[in-house]
């Protein structure tokens, strides 16, 4: 097994599928030559030609629905799209087709394209590169939401996305890119799209999370048990949509209360459905009620106060024990 | 350079065979067999006849809104003429006789235009999309369809529809610009009937033509008379060649008029002459085929009545199949079919949710 | 005063703002002559002329941004978009420039536009002329996201809209557009946006909705009441975001038991930010978990089985029944 | 019409002017006054100058990623030379000059490139838009602004910039087709420097030139050599004049080449070649206009030496002023101002719980 980034891990994928399924095509701006302004693309063009992979000119909604019509014809088109802040020019696309087709004509065509887009704050980027904004997909039906947390689950999902018959919207924090390595084996993995899966194991509070808050949130899970010795059960959903409640309600059954994680503003988020659906499913458990750690409602700042926008080990510890305290 | 004016590498022309008086340019007339130009007229009839029973059951409620395609017939059959079974068509909404040239059933539509998922079935082979709401979205799955066709060295064609509004939208600009760019075969067919609804081609655009609209693309344009069915078919099959010839995408647009309203639900007295319509009405591009077929021969006035007979048959077999298909019950449950390969659970507990209250409803009604 | 339809009520708040201020403008497709598909600006163009009531080519991107330049030179542009199913074209225009403006400049340039849609299921239309994607707005933060529900506060909300310095989305229902007359005064009327009101007084239990949700929802109550003696509170959010959570924590203390009806599909859905924020804001009155009853999470059904698909009277008495016995 | 080509009513247009040898026209050669060619120079030298410093500072971690315009000064400044203060610019990334030419601050700018919202506030009588990330989209704010500039009667213009890459964007395709329909006072001025990031011309485009798109439009358009200064203020201020003069918007493509990174975080070996690059530092517009200055008398070399110590002297105040200010204290809280009019109250909410999660903090660096 090799050590990889997620960068690193994102590319096996895609090379090894493009070299198992000449259906695989990888789309999108710079994806050619320069292997994707995140280098996640590096290589493949060397590798499989440009017929392969195809540099685009600059237009998001062509790029989403010109790989509908590819997919419609059976291949796998895999379109990144350079940041998720510029994936609102393709939603029409997305919400009016993609999401659609296999309804509409009841099961004869179908969209088996994958979506990838860096998202996320914390790199000290400018305006539109720091949104976390996978609500707005994860609230379209016909459409799967992936967000991976690290290299080795990054590369299993992306293989499952680029092989599941339907489209998938699968977001890269970029904060995780490289942030450290993995071992992740040269064998196929895959992992099942729409599974959580508990990050780290406790009794006393359940923290929800995924995508790049993964890591504070094991870390201040950390901090609980070592200052506090509160036994912090982290589950990183790994899939947005469809949720995953069961485990999630399994954990609430332990351990009574919870609270979630993410970095996209609070209203109208991801946290809110997590709540609604512990409220339907787990309500009978819920010893105190569900936290938010999340951005605020207010756009991401410019990075000189992106570590204050940002839900941090601190603040997801710190909410957690006055949570634990105020009971 | 110094200063000098650039005449760009235009490919552009303008073409009509037989104009609205019958006047036949023998020199452009296409040679088609007789047989084919019988099926055409069959085709384009009973869309015609089609349209009106759609207008008349949505007169009455029993189907609900749908844009009819009355006058347009002659600009999209013309082209979709030159499609093989094996070459995709990506229509938008307003191309009946295309689509019943392509094979599509009268009962689906029937069924589909009364609210009926089921009216909107393909099977998985279908080369023909279905009907694209969203004004122009449906240029750029042309694309990629075409793509597709080429990376697959097949010698397959795609060919897409749209109006005149729809040029305005960025989807048809990302369209053509990445057609052009990746020389992909795929021909662009713009009915343009001069309104987008309520919005005359004026309010739409500066430029006098819409098929100059290639020269932003390096692709070429022809602008056709829509209402002359050769025409369009000339123009159609030039481009069809082109593209199956690896000479990539062509733009072009047949000049048509909608001689009845936009959709069931729109009123065009509101922001259009009676005399405007009764101009274009004198251009029918029915009338001015038969009259052509006529002259020609091929179709006698005899025929003609034995024709429409037939289609009229045809059209009330298919509405007593469909009314009869529609007076079954119909399971409420389908609207959670075929959102995924796979049903999420979530989704899953609230398709029991409903037939939870279904049965509830049932029982009730049983029991009351 | 004059009983007044919606569209009717929409067409008085339109033709009074723009006699009042000459910055106001109407534009949209076919806005002009024809008076919009649903007939809201009928008459204007007679009145105001072309330059006021400004028919667009077809381009919704275009519609928004053009509206947005137009609002940050001063003027007030209330765009019309034929049907909120395509108002996703212009969604980057909104998120990427109309939300950010004022943040952007640090106050210093502010974007006081009006887009409007009819949003909505129940009037027998094609595909994409049925959705409830509201939830897609209100987590957009800069974004204001209101939906009246009848011909009173449908003209008093859209001359507030008119004159919020903000950029706010209006969907109209089109369920509602006809469907009943209200009294609605030829003088001023406006309605502060972010407040929602009590539609109808109870004690047992609090029924939260909006738009065309609210005849229904009313309806069920009364049920409630007729049948079991139950006596709902019914709440009318009136604005979606920013979210009135006081008036519906207050409704809660005196209640103990809450549900949300809306037609848009329930995952990710503004009634999961209605649940997160009472589980938030008022945990500990709960008596029962906080019900959901709204659209599934399908494509809204070809109208035919619209009203299997939209919650209708009986299914929110018969689960606000179930509740109530569950406890 | 039976079939003929037709070309479509073009004004369309290349220009040079001084040349990349210095060889001038000078028929067409512009008057400008010495005053305000010096003035150009400055703003030009200074944009230069600016520019590396920020790239430097990039370099050494003293500010974050930024998108460097060595090579495009001319291109822009040529045009915005035109406008009036009443005018507005509606900028897309890469018009460092352009802003400075309408006195932007070099220390707003610092602030705002080291990631600090203050460095992007504006006043609220700015007529220069701030930087429009989302590539193409603020095409789309031009028109709204030339069309209520129209509506109030006013002489104002506006002018708004972009690449060839935006040119690929539906906004671009949406702008320019609602401009010409309003025929609004607005000039769309092309930066064309072959590459968006990585994706040369003639992948974004079939057409050899970008300004016959504006024949999709209806719109006048020209190509110029946007080393040039010269050629490029002929062409806009023809533009301006049209568009002043009630005679529509224009098209100006300004060929030339980004002589640098896309963005800091962009490493061009990837993908062109060193001899395009070497070919292109020859065709500098910085000393091609020194040069012009110089033959022409306007400038001294000893001046120069001058300019250059004033200009260095005032990027480094900037430079010392923006980092004495961003070593102050700057409030966390900041980025709940100016989201709304007025704070909704979950907002005030969030608020209080940063401001009180930094009182903790605050406490406990105290206490500790
Ligand atoms: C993106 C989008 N915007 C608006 C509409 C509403 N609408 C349906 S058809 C139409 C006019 C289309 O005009 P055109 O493209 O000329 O086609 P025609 O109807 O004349 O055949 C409009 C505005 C839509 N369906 N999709
Ligand atoms: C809508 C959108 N898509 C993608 C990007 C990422 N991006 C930033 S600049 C750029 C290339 C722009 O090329 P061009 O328009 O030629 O301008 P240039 O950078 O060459 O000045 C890209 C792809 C973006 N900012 N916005
Ligand atoms: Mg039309
Ligand atoms: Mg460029």
């Amino acid at each position: 097994m090799a050590k990889r980034t997620m960068v690193q891990a994102l590319n096996l994928a895609l090379r090894q599928e493009m070299a198992k399924d000449d259906r695989v095509i990888v789309m999108g701006e710079d994806v050619g030559l320069d292997g994707g302004v995140f280098r996640v693309t590096d290589g493949l063009v060397a590798q499989f030609g440009e017929q392969r992979v195809l540099d685009t000119p600059l237009a998001e909604s062509a790029i989403a629905g010109m790989a509908i019509g590819m997919a419609i014809y059976g291949l796998r088109p895999v379109c990144e799209i350079q940041f998720s802040g510029f994936a609102y020019h393709s939603f029409h696309q997305l919400e009016n087709h993609a999401a659609r087709m296999r309804w509409r004509t009841q099961g004869g065509l179908h969209v088996p394209m994958v979506l990838r887009a860096p998202y996320g704050a914390g790199v000290r980027a400018l305006e539109h590169h720091s949104e976390s904004r996978e609500a707005y997909w994860a609230h379209t039906p016909g459409l799967k939401m992936v967000i991976p947390s690290g290299p080795r689950n990054a590369r299993a999902l992306l293989v499952s996305a680029i092989r599941d018959p339907d489209p998938v919207i699968f977001y890269e924090a970029k904060a995780l890119y490289r942030a450290f390595r993995e071992e992740v084996p040269d064998e196929e993995e895959t992992l099942p799209i729409g599974q959580a899966r508990v990050a780290r194991e406790g009794r006393d509070v359940t923290l929800i999370t995924y995508g790049a808050m993964l890591p504070p949130t094991l870390e201040a899970a950390e901090r609980l048990h070592a200052e506090e010795g509160i036994e912090a059960e982290v589950i990183d959903l790994l899939t947005i949509s469809p949720l995953d409640d069961q485990t999630l309600a399994d954990s609430l059954a332990k351990t009574g209360r919870a609270a979630v994680v993410h970095e996209a503003q609070r209203s109208f988020g991801v946290g809110a459905e997590v709540v609604a659906r512990l409220m339907e499913r787990a309500f009978y458990s819920l010893e105190a009620p569900i936290a938010r750690i999340t951005g605020f409602d207010t756009i991401v700042p410019y990075f000189s106060r992106e570590k204050h926008y940002l839900p941090h080990a601190d603040r997801i510890a710190g909410r957690v024990k006055d949570m634990i305290k105020a009971v | 350079m110094p200063r000098k004016s650039i005449t760009p590498d235009t490919d552009l022309e303008q073409m009509s065979i037989l104009d609205a008086d019958g006047a036949l340019d023998t020199d452009l007339e296409p040679d088609i067999a007789a047989e084919t130009l019988l099926e055409l007229h069959h085709t384009m009839l009973l869309a015609r006849r089609f349209d009106e029973r759609l207008l008349n059951l949505q007169r009455q409620g029993r189907i609900g809104t749908f844009p009819p395609c009355k006058g347009h017939e002659a600009a999209h059959l013309g082209a979709a003429a030159h499609l093989r079974p094996t070459d995709w068509m990506v229509p938008s909404f307003r191309e009946l006789a295309a689509l019943l040239w392509r094979g599509a059933s009268l009962e689906q539509m029937l069924v589909f235009n009364n609210g009926f998922n089921e009216g909107g079935a393909l099977p998985p082979d279908a080369r023909t999309l279905p009907m694209a709401v969203p004004v122009g979205s449906q240029m750029l799955h042309a694309v990629g369809l075409a793509w597709a066709a080429q990376y697959r060295r097949t010698d397959e064609v795609v060919m897409t529809f749209f109006g005149d509004g729809a040029t305005s939208e960025g989807d048809f600009h990302e369209a053509m610009n990445f057609a052009a760019v990746y020389q992909v075969p795929l021909v662009f067919v713009c009915q343009n009937n001069h309104w987008a609804i309520s919005i005359p081609l004026h309010k739409q655009t500066r430029t006098p033509t819409l098929a100059q609209k290639a020269l932003a693309y390096g692709m070429p344009g022809m602008q056709v008379d829509g209402n002359d069915l050769l025409s369009v078919y000339v123009a159609a099959g030039e481009a069809m060649a082109r593209a199956r010839g690896g000479g990539g995408p062509t733009l072009i647009e047949c000049v048509t008029y909608r001689l009845i309203m936009h959709t069931t639900a729109d009123d065009p007295t509101k922001y259009r002459s009676e005399e405007e319509v009764k101009a274009w009405l004198a251009r029918d591009p029915l009338p001015r085929f038969q009259n052509y077929l006529k002259n020609k021969g091929v179709l006698a006035d005899a025929d003609l009545s034995a024709i429409e007979a037939d289609i009229e048959n045809r059209i009330q077999a298919a509405v007593t199949r469909a009314e009869a298909r529609m007076a079954q019950p119909h399971d409420p449950l389908l609207m959670f079919e075929h959102l995924h390969a796979e049903r999420p659970a979530e989704l899953e507990r609230q398709r029991r949710e409903l037939a939870d209250e279904l049965d509830v409803a049932a029982k009730g009604a049983t029991d009351g």
